[in-house]
């Protein structure tokens, strides 16, 4: 009790230097119960006093809001006022929100953080959009801008106007102007006003605005403003139809990349070597442990490094995967060529190990593999959203594809590798040295899964199960595109996933797949060798 | 199985006595020709060598006859009447077409005598072979076939215990046991001792005295043996036909083929 | 949904009068029934849901104990000696379970799949039992005795949990189970269970529609999670959600809970259009398909939330493609039953703040109870990072109630304990006590959490006091009239009140 | 004829087999139930369910061996004849449980009523009748296997090709099942059993009855593979194993050959299926897990394949091992083991244990183990 109160001197102590000290520290002062109300309890009262602060239109306001949002705000127990609080040896180190001066210490029993949810957020965000709409940074504006567009709050109206007229940025001018509509719409204003909003919105299209449309459609009265909506909407819902077509194939395209990349390795040891490699799935898991772990090792030891975390990951996990063909191939498959059938099985137990022993280093669960910044988030083209992350691995497949093209046709080892695939005793009798070869192909199959990982680990668990997930798909797509034909594999990986995205949206996510799978089957019986089958002894032998 | 006589063929008219007619027969692989053209007629009881280089498309005649390669244009008749282009191995061999691979392929898990009787003409059908029972005149067959082939002491081995010669040999005795009305046989010397390889020149033209058999070879000394017709291919079609001696003074053949 | 205030500890168990119990609301004491044989008054108390804090009184252990029989006390006979070997090598060397070994120690059986696809959610459970069993050791062990933990793995192969199951019981002779994660788990052991009169306790949420015996559900019914949390969003603070997408994976858990909540949602006068039910297969990753479907779903000018019962290895990537489409828990909250602590531990949370969980624990939770055992699990398990997360709290719950039942029971025969664990009131992690219902499944607390953007899950709301797990949901035609309550004289999974007759609906 | 056929098989080394399997069959059970449990012969009922699981996946060994020992057709998807044979029981024990169910609706299963399903889908009729669930469980994988093979073989699809496509039928049937629209009780599949014939299935006298008939159909699966091979048939078909072509070139229709035998040996996965449900009290898709295939297949390796006595011994040895590692500590460690011998088998004991037994002594050409599995178009190669 004792240090309470002295604590509590020391508070008034420096609250009242700020008084004495500065000017802004006066309206500060003024904030002070503002900010406190931020202390009462239940969300609906935060909320209040969230929308008390932003009224004052104080832009020191919008520091004291993001801390809220962030949840460092607490407000002590005593005597219900707010603090900012950070985490200190003893308990937290308060500091007044308003004036960010250093207002002592507490344990954590003598104070409460102040909870705040999804409500509390929305209504922080329509604040802070009001502060900061005229703030002279630009990035913040457009953040502004867009908040204010998707909670068009009618009280605003004025205050857009007035940003409207000031705004130098065309883009955010635009976006404020729909704001202004959106809000429009809400307000008690004319009709003539409402539909001339409508207009606004239609020009902008898209599927944003159908919420904002819907709900005035729906809310009004038969008459000139519902059914200028219902037209909106009409004519927004038939091109959003167009664009779902192109949607559509843009996620069979991501799909298909994922497989290709899945695949693309097979294509090589089963395509290529003949060599059913059962474990390559696992190939695929590797890399993306190697990601994590070098993800791990940047956030521990060079943060500022994490942006590159996939560039680094990528020859690692080539080489981790690659060498570890390089044994299976030496140990096990060697001894296996010719006969296809016992390799599948072997194969099929050094992934059971391999599985399980990934299960014992690194435990069962998940590991977290996170998005650099380049690849997170998404970016709009017309009304399609692509995100980074597929958009990426599209590219990035392709790339591996070409890359291995180059590898096959180009270099001397491509040849040698075609060379003793193709006859192997003539092969070696030219003085190449084919088992060389062979645990070098089978290498860089395996290598190329484990980069497939690195990318898989970008959308998907990395769990010991990754690679059960893909090893089926992977042989579907080789099998499907033809045996032999890395552009087979192309061609079947982008087929087989814009069909599967295609039919999911009717069939739904299970019937789709299976509707795929009996496709195949039926696709084998009508050609063995799939879609690029190369006829004649040559590939029969 | 017989199927329906197209009789506005020209080709067919002609093809009515022959055996084995083949008529502009052309195979290719993804671009590489494999038989161009190909033609050649096979009398009833003839026995005929064809020789010629590695790719000359031999093989891949054998494959056309056989049924295991369908031709991309062109006839191929038996007996007359039959059209080969539209059946399968199967229904080919039950016909009595013969085949004898270039490397011998036996069943190697399988007896001697088990082999011979596997090929021996009869059941074909699943069920029928299900509930078959090995008759009297079977096991006569297979003996006298032994003999032929000179195999009898060793008919409780294993296939894939016997020589590379015996291997072959008892392959041709399989042949045999199918009694086919023609024999492909292909380079049945290969691999062998010359003693063998006289041996094999004499079975063979025993069993031509009562079939007809074509021979492909590249052994120069065993088609002489043969002392029969000759049809040398190159690249797909026929080079030059007749006897060795006409064949070898043909100056397109040493080109190509003796003269290197 | 009647609770009382949770601060409140249970008034002691004060056994009046045999065949009597004393009932309460609200902390006072409300009313003593007797208990007939007359099945109408029976089902009146079993209906009338109120929280049960006295308990039926204890029966003397005089019931045989089935496991002597099963194989406890009795040298065993070779074959079973040599299958015990082998089954029971790992823990007890070569000699099989022999009287010694069974006199000195009470075993304790583990079912949980340590291999295979479900590891990844069981494993922990498997250390938390052995935590607590290790705990209660060095308390002195149970009746005197030591505990001993006898760890199988059914490898994630459903028909091998009951081979497993079956071993424990009548080779090993272990007196309790606590085991199985997935609900066909639980259906494949449960017929073992009833056949060898063994205890199992399951500690994870699932669809309900079910009361056995041989079982006590120490997670949480529907009733004891997603339909608070349906509650939640409907209210103002929630964001008073009007449009529902019920996203779930095509197993019996989901399509159980969205019917119950399709039936609760229209019973709270949502229209049918304003909910979409959608299913996709397990382990699915490509999400991109369902989020637009979401998006589009939800930008229809109606406040929408999702509703998640996608199961445990579909979530990263549905909550990767969610966040990476932008779509924020301002504009689509989700709200998940089947993601706690363990499954976030795999993703980066960033993206996800404000979405929401539902559950009856929160490793977040600050209570003094929670840290200590946070920290001497961390210090069990030698990784002072280790999570925890409701099903472990279900686990603590269950163990602590099992080991209160046998000390009250004085015995550990079947029979007895399961009688004696009805009414057993133990402290759960979040300050409150967890009460074990007639209907074999417990009071709890719910906690509606906000993701984090260090992973865990802050509470941002909770129930008043606690919730009874309802076994039969009120929201399904055909289980609404049924009822479940073990206790003599109705000892009835399924009792139908509509037709007064124990075996659901009869006919 | 077929009497012959059948007698023809009943040579020593069978007979001595066929006695063995089926006294095990009776003396197991009899030492169940007649025996006090105190005494030193008692078999515990865990140890007879645990037997009777083995022995149905005996019989799928058997029948995985016959296609792929004996005509080198190697499935990797025969675990969905078996599951499906599996279902077929399934669903006849389903109908038997009448309104004991928890909901007590005498027509519906239980999961059926809690998804507000109104009357019983079409494909469920029929199957409160034992003997109609007995014919389905023969007919529905053979047809199932009759229709693939028909395609499959005809088209000549051979080796891997054949052997992934089966994966992605038994995959594609593993997803179907999953659908809880699809009325078999969606991942949860089917469990709960009461009773079957009208005895309680889990009365130790229904569980030794139920093991003596897995010990019979083992052993009438026995006694016909051991038929098949005996005949010219089972020449035949080792002949398409080693020469696949040259069988064409004699003249044997060689797809019609592997469509009988592919839908044989699926009929019998079907048996072993439907004896195995009752044993271990539920069936659920899980069964259909390719992994669950390839396991089976693991079996015949390690007894090894080409013979008939080898499947039984491996399923028998592998499972065994299975029990043991899963219990206690060494759990992390079984599919260790499994990999293993995954590879150490196919490495250094490609015969099989029994295989490489036999190859010393035994020199049975029909049974003859091989060291190879002829690959894809290795038999065309030879005719070039």
């Amino acid at each position: 009790m004792v240090d309470m109160i002295s604590r509590f001197k020391t508070l008034l102590a420096t609250l009242a230097l700020v008084v004495l000290a500065a000017i802004p520290a006066a309206h500060a002062d003024d904030l002070k119960p503002l900010v406190d109300g931020l202390g009462k309890s239940g969300y609906a009262a935060l909320r209040q006093a969230v929308g008390a602060l932003a009224a004052t239109g104080d832009p020191a306001v919008a520091p004291i809001l993001q801390s809220l949002s962030t949840g460092d705000l607490y407000v002590r127990k005593s005597d219900r006022a707010v603090f900012a609080a950070t985490k200190a040896e003893d308990g937290f180190k308060l500091t007044d929100p308003a004036t960010g001066t250093d207002a002592g210490t507490a344990t954590s029993g003598e104070i409460d953080k102040i909870k705040v949810n999804n409500a509390v957020r929305e209504a922080v965000t329509t604040a802070l959009g009001s502060l900061t709409l005229m703030s002279p940074d630009i990035a913040k504006r457009r953040l502004a801008a867009a908040d204010m567009f998707r909670n068009g709050d009618p009280a605003q109206i004025s205050l857009l106007d007035q940003a409207i007229a000031k705004e130098s940025d065309a883009g955010i001018a635009a976006t404020l102007q729909l704001a202004r509509a959106a809000a429009v719409l809400k307000s008690d204003q004319p009709d003539a006003d409402k539909i001339a909003a409508i207009h606004v919105l239609q020009t902008k299209g898209g599927r944003d605005v159908l919420g904002q449309l819907t709900a005035i459609e729906a809310s009004s009265a038969d008459g000139a403003v519902k059914t200028a909506a219902a037209d909106a909407l009409t004519s927004i819902r038939g091109t959003l139809k167009l664009w779902d077509g192109a949607q559509n194939i843009l996620y069979g395209v991501s799909l298909g990349s994922v497989l290709l990349l899945a695949a693309i390795g097979l294509a090589i040891t089963f395509g290529v070597m003949g060599v059913i490699n059962m474990a390559h799935g696992e190939m695929v898991m590797l890399g993306a442990y190697t990601t994590f772990v070098v993800q791990e090792l940047i956030r521990n030891n060079a943060p500022w490094l994490f942006d590159w975390s996939l560039a680094i990951a990528l020859p690692l996990a080539f080489l981790v995967a690659g060498l570890v063909g390089v044994l299976i191939e030496r140990m096990v498959i060697r001894y296996l060529y010719g006969r296809p059938l016992e390799t599948l099985l072997a194969t099929w137990g050094v992934s059971l190990i391999l599985q399980q022993a990934i299960r014992t280093w690194f435990g069962p669960n998940n590991r977290e593999v996170g998005n650099p910044s380049w690849m997170s988030g998404a970016f709009e083209l017309g009304n399609l959203t692509i995100t980074y992350n597929r958009m990426w691995i599209v590219v990035f497949s392709l790339v591996v594809f070409a890359a291995l093209m180059l590898v096959l046709k180009r270099t001397s080892f491509g040849l040698q590798t075609r060379a003793v695939t193709q006859n192997r005793p003539m092969a070696s009798s030219m003085g190449i040295r084919t088992p060389w070869v062979d645990a070098l192909t089978f290498g860089l199959g395996s290598g190329i899964a484990g980069i497939a990982g690195v990318a898989l680990s970008q959308i998907d668990n990395v769990s010991p199960n990754l690679g059960q997930g893909y090893i089926i798909d992977s042989f579907m797509v080789v099998v499907f595109g033809g045996v032999g034909n890395l552009w087979g594999t192309l061609v079947g990986a982008f087929t087989l996933g814009i069909a599967n995205k295609f039919l999911e949206p009717y069939a739904g996510a299970v019937l789709g797949k299976i509707l795929v799978l009996v496709f195949i089957i039926l696709f084998i019986q009508k050609r063995p060798r799939g879609l690029f089958a190369l006829k004649g002894r040559a590939v029969e032998a | 199985m017989n199927t329906p006589i197209d009789s506005t063929k020209v080709a067919h008219a002609k093809a009515k006595d022959s055996l084995l007619y083949l008529d502009g027969v052309s195979v290719s692989f993804d671009g590489f020709k494999a038989l161009r053209g190909l033609s050649l007629v096979i009398e009833p009881g003839e026995m005929r060598a064809i020789i010629g280089p590695n790719g000359a498309g031999k093989t891949t005649m054998m494959d056309v006859i056989t049924g295991k390669t369908k031709p991309d244009s062109g006839d191929v008749y038996f007996a007359g009447d039959t059209d080969l282009t539209r059946m399968d191995e199967a229904s080919i061999a039950s016909l009595g077409i013969g085949r004898k691979f270039q490397k011998p392929t036996v069943f190697e898990s399988h007896t001697v005598w088990d082999n011979i009787d596997l090929a021996l003409a009869g059941v074909r059908k699943p069920f029928a072979t299900l509930f078959h029972r090995t008759t009297k005149a079977e096991i006569a067959r297979v003996e006298e076939i032994l003999e032929t082939i000179r195999l009898t002491d060793k008919r409780d081995w294993l296939a894939a215990n016997l020589s590379h010669g015996q291997k072959q040999w008892l392959e041709i005795g399989m042949l045999l046991a199918q009694e086919p009305k023609l024999l492909l046989v292909d380079e049945p010397a290969a691999g062998m001792t010359d003693a063998e390889t006289a041996e094999t020149a004499i079975l063979l033209k025993e069993i031509a005295k009562t079939k007809s058999v074509v021979v492909v070879e590249h052994d120069m000394t065993f088609v002489r043996d043969l002392d029969v017709k000759v049809t040398v291919l190159h690249e797909g079609s026929v080079l030059s036909e007749g006897s060795l001696d006409v064949v070898s003074a043909d100056p397109k053949v040493i080109e190509v083929y003796l003269g290197r | 949904m009647t609770s009382f205030n949770q601060s409140s500890p249970p008034a002691p168990v004060v056994v009046i009068h045999i065949r009597q119990s004393t009932y309460m609301l609200h902390g006072t004491i409300h009313r003593t029934v007797p208990l007939t044989n007359e099945p109408g008054i029976a089902f009146q108390i079993a209906r009338s849901r109120l929280a049960i804090v006295a308990s039926q009184p204890l029966r003397p252990a005089e019931t045989p104990w089935k496991g002597v029989e099963q194989g406890e006390l009795r040298p065993m006979s070779y074959i079973s000696r040599t299958f015990g070997a082998i089954a029971t090598a790992a823990m007890i060397g070569a000699g099989a379970t022999s009287a010694i070994a069974a006199e000195e120690t009470i075993k304790v059986g583990v079912l949980h799949s340590l291999s295979g696809t479900m590891a990844i959610s069981e494993t922990t459970l498997k250390d938390t039992v052995l935590f607590l069993i290790d705990e209660q050791n060095k308390k002195g062990g149970v009746l005197g005795k030591k505990l001993e933990a006898v760890v199988v793995d059914p490898a994630s192969n459903w028909p091998l949990f009951a081979e497993k199951a079956r071993e424990l019981i009548s080779q090993n002779g272990v007196s309790v189970v606590f085991g199985c994660w997935t609900s066909v788990s639980r259906k494949s052991v449960l017929p073992v269970f009833k056949e060898l009169n063994s205890i199992l306790f399951y500690p994870v949420q699932y669809e309900g529609e079910e009361s056995e015996r041989n079982v006590f559900y120490t997670g949480a019914a529907p009733n004891q999670q997603a339909i608070p949390a349906v509650d939640y969003l409907m209210s103002e603070d929630g964001g008073s959600v009007k449009r529902w997408v019920l996203e779930g994976t095509d197993y019996v858990y989901p399509r159980t809970t969205n019917k119950i909540l399709e039936a609760y949602l229209l019973s709270k006068g949502v229209a049918a259009e304003d909910i979409m039910v959608n299913y996709t297969p397990f382990g699915f990753s490509d999400w991109q398909t369902e989020v637009s479907a979401i998006k589009k779903f939800g930008s229809a000018g109606k406040k929408t939330a999702v509703v998640s019962t996608v199961n445990g290895d579909a979530n990263v990537p549905f909550y990767k493609e969610l966040g990476n489409q932008g779509v924020k828990a301002t504009d689509i909250p989700v709200v998940a039953f089947s993601v706690g602590e363990e499954e976030l531990a795999g993703i980066d949370t960033k993206p996800l703040v404000g979405h929401l969980a539902a559950w009856n624990y929160f490793q977040s939770i600050d209570t003094p109870e929670n840290a200590e055992f946070i920290k001497k699990w961390r210090a069990f398990i030698g990784n002072d990072k280790r999570t925890t997360n409701d099903p472990m709290e279900a686990t603590v719950i269950g163990f602590n109630a099992w080991v209160k039942a046998v000390e009250k029971a004085g015995t550990i025969a079947p029979d007895s304990v399961i009688d004696a664990l009805i009414g057993v009131s133990v402290p759960n992690l979040t300050g409150g006590f967890s009460t074990i219902m007639p209907n074999h499944h417990i009071t709890k607390p719910v906690y509606i959490g906000e993701i984090q953007d260090d992973g865990q899950l802050d509470v941002v709301w909770q129930t008043p006091g606690l919730v009874v797990g309802d076994e039969w949901s009120d929201y399904l035609p055909d289980s609404k009239d049924l009822i479940s309550d073990w206790r003599a004289p109705m000892s009835c999974g399924n009792f139908n009140v509509a037709t007064g007759k124990c075996g659901g609906k009869g006919s | 004829m077929l009497t012959s056929f059948i007698l023809r098989a009943l040579d020593r080394r069978t007979s001595i087999v066929l006695l063995v399997i089926l006294g095990i069959g009776i003396l197991l059970p009899v030492l169940n139930l007649a025996t006090d449990p105190s005494s030193p012969f008692h078999v515990p009922t865990y140890v007879l369910t645990l037997l009777g699981k083995y022995l149905t996946y005996a019989l799928l060994a058997l029948s995985v061996d016959l296609v792929w020992g004996f005509c080198g057709i190697l499935s990797l998807g025969h675990g969905a004849f078996f599951a499906l044979g599996g279902y077929g029981m399934g669903m006849y024990l389903m109908r038997q449980i009448g309104d004991r169910g928890t909901y007590g609706n005498p027509i519906l299963p239980d999961f059926m009523v809690f998804l507000n399903w109104k009357e019983l889908p079409w494909f469920w009729t029929g199957f409160d009748h034992f003997w109609f669930a007995a014919i389905i469980v023969l007919l529905v994988p053979g047809l199932l296997a009759f229709v693939f093979g028909w395609f499959a073989f005809r088209s000549r699809v051979t080796g891997v090709y054949l052997s992934i496509i089966t994966q992605a039928m038994t995959y594609a049937l593993l997803l179907a099942f999953f659908r809880n629209d699809m009325g078999f009780g969606g991942n949860n599949g089917l469990t709960d059993f009461k009773d079957i014939l009208g005895f309680d299935i889990q009365a130790d006298a229904t569980r030794g009855a139920l093991f003596f008939a897995s010990a019979l159909a083992l052993a009438a699966g026995f006694w016909i593979c051991r038929a098949v091979i005996a005949s010219k048939f089972g020449k035949v078909l080792v002949a398409v194993r080693d020469a696949e072509s040259r069988t064409r070139f004699i003249g044997y229709r060689v797809e019609g050959y592997k469509l009988v035998v592919w839908t044989l040996s699926a009929m019998m996965a079907g048996v072993a299926g439907a004896l195995y449900v009752p044993q271990v009290g539920i069936i659920n898709p899980g069964e259909f897990a390719p992994a669950n295939s390839i396991e089976a297949v693991i079996w015949v390796a390690v007894g090894g394949r080409g013979t008939l006595i080898g499947p039984i011994v491996g399923a028998l040895l592998v499972n065994f091992g299975k029990t043991w590692f899963t219990s206690g500590m060494m759990a992390e460690y079984w599919l260790f083991v499994l990999g293993s011998l995954f590879v150490l088998v196919t490495l250094f004991l490609p015969k099989g244990v029994v295989g490489t037994l036999m190859a010393k002594k035994d020199r049975k050409p029909a049974e003859k183990p091989i060291e190879d599995v002829v690959a894809p178009g290795a038999a065309v190669q030879a005719a070039e």
